[in-house]
């Protein structure tokens, strides 16, 4: 198992989000958590990744207890997190973006990480000079999901990477993540709302609502997938 | 009155070089429900911010009530009528639900006189949305949804002649989209209030409440009509639905 | 309403202040009885009062909307030059240069709010609390540099008052008389806060504290009720300043009523009480003040019997618990009973 | 997290606890701020003491003083000064009022140099406390602050610290002064160049704006005029001048033949240091307050050579019973014996050893003398029958000359003497009778390079 | 009428003493651009560095120019303790607790100072001569006092843009999560940024002391307070080469002030002080620079 979630919750403040929430991401694999805004995906990424303190449970990475660690620590073991809203550093260029991405490897192998980066995103080389803040909303996420690549992280969690994008662009990186996580054995987490695409390309799926896990399973089997889907979408 | 409660003719708005609205005319008469969708960047949430105020266009008119306001600021329209809710629900954290809906209640079209009153409107409209349970706690503590049944009573208790409701459903699970819809086609038929509401995914709140529908795309008006003609009109499915289907 | 009068919503409207004030009212009632069962301990029930006050009147704005107005203490230094204006120029007026000093002084800080708030009431967090030092810093030194109003040296009146109202009247006026009045601008300032918090300013101006943007957006006129908060904080200080600094002190230095020591005394009050809140000031107040005097005046003696002699260690044992206050209770001290009491009638109490 | 029903009853426990302590702590703090001495102030004889035989009972003297704050440096000197003199009066059979002897006491609290604190303890003093007379603040404005409410009780308040003239230009009864006002600083100063170069013409005078050094420099420029100088520089700088140079740079233009100004000591030293650096050269430089200071020399060292300063009062002076002008009575210790008992008191009672003797420490000295003469002569503690008694002294003593203007309380009798750091010392050079030696003038070449 | 020498001089001297204030101002920049805390106590940190000149100097004969980096590297060590105890908490909290929180500090360090060193004003005289230009005097010490600052700016500057920590403290300016995300320890650069700042400004206190030389004190650093705010927000809050060219603006607009308020004066032969008002001008230029450029007045 790439990753455990055990039992977790967490919140902010004195308002709990998460109640006890159970998920395991196995090695390899592309799994998908879907659940209508302010289920607590977003927080449930936060929670595994120490953004957000857990309040209880615990996330196993890899056989270690990871629950308490800060975040920089699991960057350094190969969790890496796209997190909501792509959290680019605006008046950086790319490239500075992307070289930061390799911060928690002491800036060691920039070289070889840019040059997989560039290859997967031919974009951000033509564009590698300009400021993160005046790339395009695809551009952006590519460079968000370029900046994680340099840590060259083993698990890759992301946070609706199609948000803000044209339905045909978020296809898109959705292929170009499933071909990354067959050609560089990633492990992908993916929290999603646009459900058709996400679903194409899943092994495993967690549909979350008010803070728990209320449906799991592959995507064939999970019998109220295609419900879920119109009562989401009306299509 | 005569003529419709909104209207907006001809209406431009560019943001540096690019035209976020191009030549945009609706119009929404009293009481009516009113869809506009259109996918992301399609303009909406700029024609939005030109109807109350936050936006002057570049070119063109808006008139509400009769009344030419594209020069008045916003709070001028909400007094005359005009109330919204926010796509990421913005309450104030600290206050509490009924307070929340109280501010709401002293200021737009209500103008309530003393605290009193206002908290008297607060509860009433926190009953029509089903919020008279959390009247007490601080609105930071809300679910999402819950923030978004505030935002729709805070509008409410403005006592507003037309509603903007920007992305009200968006992300909801399909038991609340159906409840939010129930409230606001009745807060619509008990009230007489007209509702604008902007809708990028969730075309079946669309299809269950909207009298009519206008379809915006790349900043102008592609089509318009009743829901079910709408969407099956092989224009909209093909710019707005895409390569989805 | 079925009535349409206006008479209920006022009625309403001031049942509410009055709960709201009640505790507050309370408290100053019973300060105002010590007053007089412990005459020798007017003048520290009087500096309480003054900094309850300070407290009280900066509370309005900075609590209620939560911008720092650090050139707070020029709306005191305002009504002080008011008063003595009123008595070195004015001296024939008798009496009556009182409600005309008050006046002047009233003016001056109004004036002044609306300028600064014209101006400065655009930015935001930091950027406002520096721009109002500016303009505290800007009028002192254009007093003293541009020789206006006795410059550097200021304005000592207390002949003039003399002058103005007879050796007994002098005595009156600088004690009991300002005392009193002290006293009576503290009703006045709660009854004033209590007002604003049950009527619609109030709302409003919480709002603008929470999310500014969104009561803008929501229709609220957010730069009206700014300025409503800011010139009524600036007119209730300006009265302050004129009965503490000038009233009772009768010396107006510019050195002393610009002095930013007292913004930042204001904020300590109401810090260590509680901001929003109509007794936090109060209650910030009388630990302040009562901590240092009794620190001052009784342990600092007993040390120096026990041959310890440091001087002033009050001081850093202060800004040491201040620390922990705002680390520990960054609501203050009646905010943080009132977030943890639960029974509805304390917390309205707290409130 | 605790469970939410465990979290509510340890909060209650934790609400319940709180307000416990609150009301004790708030019981106890009323209680111990509001009881005050209510009783004492009802006894009106002087108290009696039985532990001290020697003594009928003893006499209160209370004082506000800034122990701390921007005043820390001066109120602590005076407050050794004020002490040196209370234990030498007492060492000396204390005060005799109908045949008994009293002893004096000092009663003093820290106003940390705030206008707001020193009202309450000028109220606590005389109220709580008992005091006869009071001691004045610290610096002007801070007696301006205590002057109304020692006036509204009725207690004669002693300044010793507050040059200002326009405190007793305000009618109160009860305060008076004995040092020289700041009108006159620059007086003796004046006198002293016209006898020693009666054709020097060009003055230039530079200050801090503050009340006190803008007082000085009006008073000084006043009586140069009469004097027949020219006034060819009259600026001011504020208090926190960062540096001096542009306006020295605009002084020196100006080529004057004696420059004089100052304010306290923070800006005077930098005022002697930039005028070297800009290269000022002067017949003569006389600085307010900050060359009294010991530390002066040793931070400038040569540079401060043939600085001359007005002084209320040096240790080298030579007042002495034997000089004692007539219509005057020699009163208190010797210059000798009050620097014994200023090192004594400064070392044992403050702990500080190392406390450098000033003029403040003599002011505060000479005001606790003036009080313990008027109360002799009053023979009584009634505040007016002092206040009537400080009309009629006229003394001579460690100090110099003492004596009040009845009608506003004024200091008149004391002047300030001139002093010059002369080879690393300071020297006093004027008036004539209590001079150690000759001024240097002028300045042999002030600065060479 | 103008005296040639006299605008020499203050040009000098506007110049010299711009790059003490950029200095100054650099340690306050720090602090608020990387944690967003204005540092009302700055001024106790000025006194610090002051005092340890002093005392090196006097004491052990210490050249000054050496404390420089002793200050820096004790404020350093203070400002890191200072973030883990207290302000670690108050990261993102509402300005007024930070406000406080650091006046609390400064009041804090002030007064165990007077305690420690009593409240006399002390000062020493550290003389390598003066350099005559066309008539105007020009110190070495104030001339060495003023290159040190710019070695430090220009260290900071160097720290910040051209090193690999500079782009991570960057990274988490701009987004302190997105920085979490790529494994950086947000909270590690706070602590290192404050100690950075605080060390800056005791630096620049012994910088400071060594250009003036006197009037060392416990409440000495009060005034360049005020003076930092108005030369921050000039700047632009937490920009850090504006903090230098700002500081120099500032000495020539002091200079300028000055003599055309002496001019207005003697002309008109007006009762007014021209240093005086100088400092009432500079703060209206504050407010002029906020209502028209808030952002500051370098910042790209």
């Amino acid at each position: 198992m790439e990753l455990v979630v055990e039992r977790l919750e967490a919140g902010y403040g004195e308002m709990q989000v998460l109640w006890g929430v159970d998920l395991k991401v196995e090695k390899g694999s592309f799994t998908v958590v879907l659940g209508p805004n302010g289920a607590g995906k977003t927080t449930l990424l936060r929670a595994i990744m120490g953004v957000v303190r857990p309040w209880r449970g615990r996330v196993v990475y890899r056989g270690v207890d990871v629950t308490s660690l800060p975040p920089h620590r699991k960057v350094a073991m190969g969790m890496t997190l796209v997190p909501e809203g792509r959290r680019l550093f605006p008046e950086l260029t790319v490239e500075e973006n992307l070289v930061l991405g390799a911060y928690s490897r002491g800036f060691k192998g920039v070289e070889e990480g840019l040059e997989l980066v560039y290859r997967v995103f031919p974009r951000l080389k033509e564009r590698r000079g300009q400021k993160a803040g005046t790339l395009s909303g695809g551009e952006q996420q590519m460079l968000a999901i370029g900046r994680a690549l340099m840590s060259r992280p083993r698990l890759l969690m992301l946070d609706e990477p199609s948000q803000g994008l044209a339905p045909k662009l978020a296809a898109e990186i959705i292929e170009l993540l499933a071909r990354l996580r067959d050609e560089e054995g990633l492990t992908l987490l993916m929290v999603e709302q646009n459900v058709a695409a996400a679903l194409r390309r899943a092994d495993m799926v967690y549909v979350m609502e008010q803070g728990r896990i209320v449906v799991s399973g592959p995507p064939d089997k999970v019998a109220s997938i295609e419900d879920i889907r119109r009562a989401y979408f009306g299509l | 009155m005569a003529g419709p409660l909104l209207k907006v003719e001809n209406v431009t708005k560019r943001f540096g070089g690019v035209v976020a609205l191009d030549r945009v005319s609706i119009s929404v008469d009293e009481g009516e429900l009113v869809a506009i969708i259109g996918p992301n960047g399609s303009g909406k949430t700029t024609l939005f911010n030109v109807i109350n105020g936050v936006y002057r266009p570049d070119e063109g008119r808006v008139y509400f009530r009769g009344v030419d306001v594209t020069d008045l600021p916003p709070y001028k329209r909400v007094e005359m009528g005009l109330a919204r809710t926010f796509q990421i629900p913005r309450p104030w954290p600290g206050l509490t639900v009924r307070e929340n809906v109280a501010v709401g209640a002293f200021f737009g079209r209500a103008r309530a006189r003393s605290v009193s009153e206002a908290l008297e409107v607060a509860d009433s409209v926190l009953d029509i949305v089903g919020l008279s349970g959390k009247a007490d706690e601080v609105a930071a503590r809300l679910t999402v949804v819950e923030k978004k049944l505030l935002e729709l009573a805070r509008a409410l208790a403005m006592r507003p002649k037309l509603l903007l409701l920007d992305e009200i459903v968006a992300g909801m699970s399909p038991s609340d989209v159906e409840k939010v819809v129930d409230t606001i086609v009745r807060v619509r038929d008990e009230m007489g209030i007209a509702v604008v509401a902007l809708v990028e995914h969730v075309i079946r709140a669309v299809r269950r409440a909207a009298e009519r529908v206008i379809v915006l795309h790349q900043g102008r008006v592609i089509a318009e009509g009743a829901p079910d003609e709408v969407l099956s009109n092989p224009k909209v499915v093909e710019v707005y639905l895409g390569v989805t289907q | 309403m079925a009535s349409g009068g206006g008479l209920e919503p006022l009625l309403d409207t001031l049942k509410a202040a009055a709960r709201k004030a009640g505790p507050a009212l309370a408290v100053y009632l019973v300060l105002l009885a010590a007053y007089f069962i412990f005459p020798e301990r007017r003048q520290l029930i009087a500096t309480i009062l003054f900094y309850a006050l300070l407290g009280g009147a900066f509370n309005i704005f900075m609590g209620m909307t939560g911008y720092v107005d650090f050139g707070y203490v020029a709306f005191l230094a305002m009504g002080a030059y008011g008063m003595a204006i009123a008595f070195t120029y004015m001296a024939d007026l008798g009496y009556w240069a009182i409600p005309v000093g008050f006046a002047i002084g009233a003016i001056l800080a109004s004036i002044l709010a609306g300028i600064v708030g014209g101006i400065a009431l655009r930015l935001r967090g930091a950027y406002f609390a520096i721009a109002t030092i500016g303009v505290n810093e800007g009028i002192r030194f254009l007093i003293e540099g541009g020789n206006l109003l006795g410059g550097s040296v200021g304005l000592l009146f207390a002949g003039k008052i003399k002058e103005a109202l007879g050796d007994d009247g002098f005595k009156m006026i600088t004690s009991t008389g300002s005392d009193l009045i002290l006293f009576g601008l503290a009703f006045l300032t709660v009854a004033v806060t209590a007002l604003i918090l049950s009527t619609r300013v109030g709302f409003a101006l919480q709002a603008i504290r929470e999310d500014e943007d969104a009561a803008k957006a929501l229709g609220i006129n957010v730069t009206k009720y700014k300025l409503i908060a800011f010139t009524t904080s600036a007119v209730l200080a300006s009265l302050l300043g004129a009965t503490f600094w000038s009233l009772k002190g009768n010396y107006v230095e510019p050195a002393r009523v610009f002095n930013i020591h007292y913004t930042v005394e204001a904020i300590i009050v109401v810090m260590l009480g509680g901001a929003g809140t109509l007794l936090g000031p109060l209650v910030g107040a009388v630990i302040y003040q009562g901590f240092n005097f009794a620190l001052n005046t009784y342990v600092a003696p007993f040390l120096r019997e026990l041959g310890i002699h440091a001087l002033g260690i009050h001081l850093p044992i202060f800004a040491l618990i201040l620390l922990a206050v705002i680390v520990a209770m960054p609501e203050g001290i009646v905010g943080y009973l009132r977030a943890r009491v639960r029974s509805r009638v304390l917390r309205e109490v707290l409130a | 997290m605790p469970s939410p029903l465990r979290a509510a009853a340890s909060n209650r426990a934790v609400i319940v606890l709180a307000a416990i302590v609150l009301v004790a702590v708030v019981a106890a703090a009323a209680i111990l701020l509001l009881r005050g001495g209510g009783g004492e102030a009802e006894t009106e004889a002087p108290q009696v003491q039985q532990a001290e035989e020697k003594f009928a009972g003893t006499i209160k003297i209370g004082a506000s003083l800034s122990l701390t704050g921007r005043y820390s440096t001066e109120g602590t000197r005076t407050l050794a000064g004020a002490l040196a003199v209370v234990e030498w009066i007492n060492d000396n059979g204390g005060v005799e009022i109908g045949g008994k002897r009293y002893k004096l006491e000092l009663i003093y609290y820290d106003d940390e140099s705030q206008p707001d604190r020193v009202i309450a303890i000028v109220e606590k003093l005389i109220k709580e406390d008992g005091v006869k007379v009071l001691l004045a603040p610290y610096s002007s404005g801070l007696t301006a602050k205590a002057a109304p409410v020692a006036e509204r009780y009725g207690v004669v308040m002693v300044s010793h610290g507050g040059a200002s003239d326009k405190i007793f230009q305000q009618g109160y009864k009860y305060v008076v002064q004995v040092l020289t006002p700041a009108s006159r600083y620059f007086q003796s100063t004046l006198d002293m160049i016209r006898k020693l170069d009666p054709d020097a013409k060009r003055l230039a005078i530079i200050y801090k704006e503050s009340e006190f050094a803008r007082t000085v420099a009006e008073g000084t420029r006043e009586y140069a005029e009469k004097l027949g100088f020219e006034i060819v520089f009259f600026e001011s700088y504020p208090a926190d001048a960062t540096d001096l140079t542009p306006i020295l740079t605009k002084l020196k233009a100006a080529q004057p033949e004696i420059i004089l100004g100052g304010g306290h000591f923070k800006d005077g030293v930098l005022l002697v240091k930039q005028m070297k650096e800009v290269g000022i050269k002067a017949k003569l430089i006389g600085i307010l307050v900050a060359p009294a200071h010991p530390d002066f020399y040793k931070e400038l060292g040569e540079i401060a050579e043939t600085i001359v300063y007005p002084s209320q009062w040096e240790p080298s002076v030579k007042y002495s019973p034997e000089n004692t002008p007539p219509g005057y009575e020699w009163y208190g210790p010797t210059i000798e014996e009050f620097v014994e008992y200023y090192n004594r008191v400064a070392a044992e009672v403050l702990g500080k050893p190392d406390l450098g003797l000033s003029y403040h420490a003599a002011e505060g000295g000479a005001a606790v003398l003036f009080i313990a003469k008027a109360i002799e002569e009053a023979q009584s503690l009634d505040p007016d029958r002092i206040r009537d008694a400080m009309n009629k002294i006229r003394i001579y003593t460690f100090f110099g000359k003492l004596q009040i203007d009845p009608e506003t309380g004024l200091q008149i009798g004391h002047e300030m003497v001139v002093a010059q750091w002369q080879n690393g010392k300071r020297v006093v050079v004027w008036p004539e009778v209590v001079a150690e030696a000759a001024p240097v003038y002028p300045s042999p070449v002030w600065w060479e390079d | 009428m103008v005296d040639p020498a006299l605008v020499l001089s203050s040009v000098v001297t506007a110049l010299l003493v711009g790059c003490i204030y950029g200095v100054l101002t650099l340690g306050l920049n720090i602090v608020f651009g990387v944690l967003r805390i204005v540092n009302v106590g700055f001024g106790a940190f000025v006194m610090l560095g002051a005092y340890i000149t002093y005392f090196l100097y006097k004491d052990y004969g210490v050249n000054p120019l050496l404390t420089i980096p002793v200050s820096f590297a004790i404020g350093f060590a203070l400002g890191y303790a200072m973030y883990y105890a207290a302000f670690r908490r108050l990261v993102g909290a509402p300005e007024l607790s930070t406000l406080l929180a650091t006046f609390a500090v400064g009041v804090l360090i002030q007064e165990l100072a007077r305690i420690a060193w009593s409240p006399d004003i002390r000062g020493f005289t550290w003389d390598i001569g003066v350099l005559e230009l066309a008539g105007v005097r020009i110190v070495y010490s104030k001339v060495v006092a003023a290159l040190s600052a710019l070695a430090v700016v220009a260290g900071v500057y160097y720290l910040f843009t051209r090193t690999r920590f500079g782009l991570a403290v960057r990274a988490v300016v701009q987004d302190p999560e997105g920085a979490m995300v790529v494994g950086i320890n947000v909270d590690r650069i706070y602590a290192v940024s404050m100690a950075l700042g605080i060390g800056v400004t005791v630096a620049g206190g012994s910088i400071l002391a060594i250009y003036l030389q006197q009037g060392i004190e416990p409440y000495m650093g009060i005034p360049y307070t005020l003076l930092a705010f108005v030369i921050a927000v000039m700047a632009g809050l937490g920009s850090i080469l504006g903090s230098l060219y700002a500081g120099i603006l500032f000495g020539f607009f002091e200079a300028a002030s000055f003599l055309a308020f002496s001019m207005i004066k003697d002309a008109l032969g007006l009762d007014i002080l021209p240093y005086v008002l100088t400092r009432s001008a500079a703060f209206f230029l504050l407010l002029l620079t906020l209502l028209l450029k808030p952002e500051g007045l370098f910042r790209r």
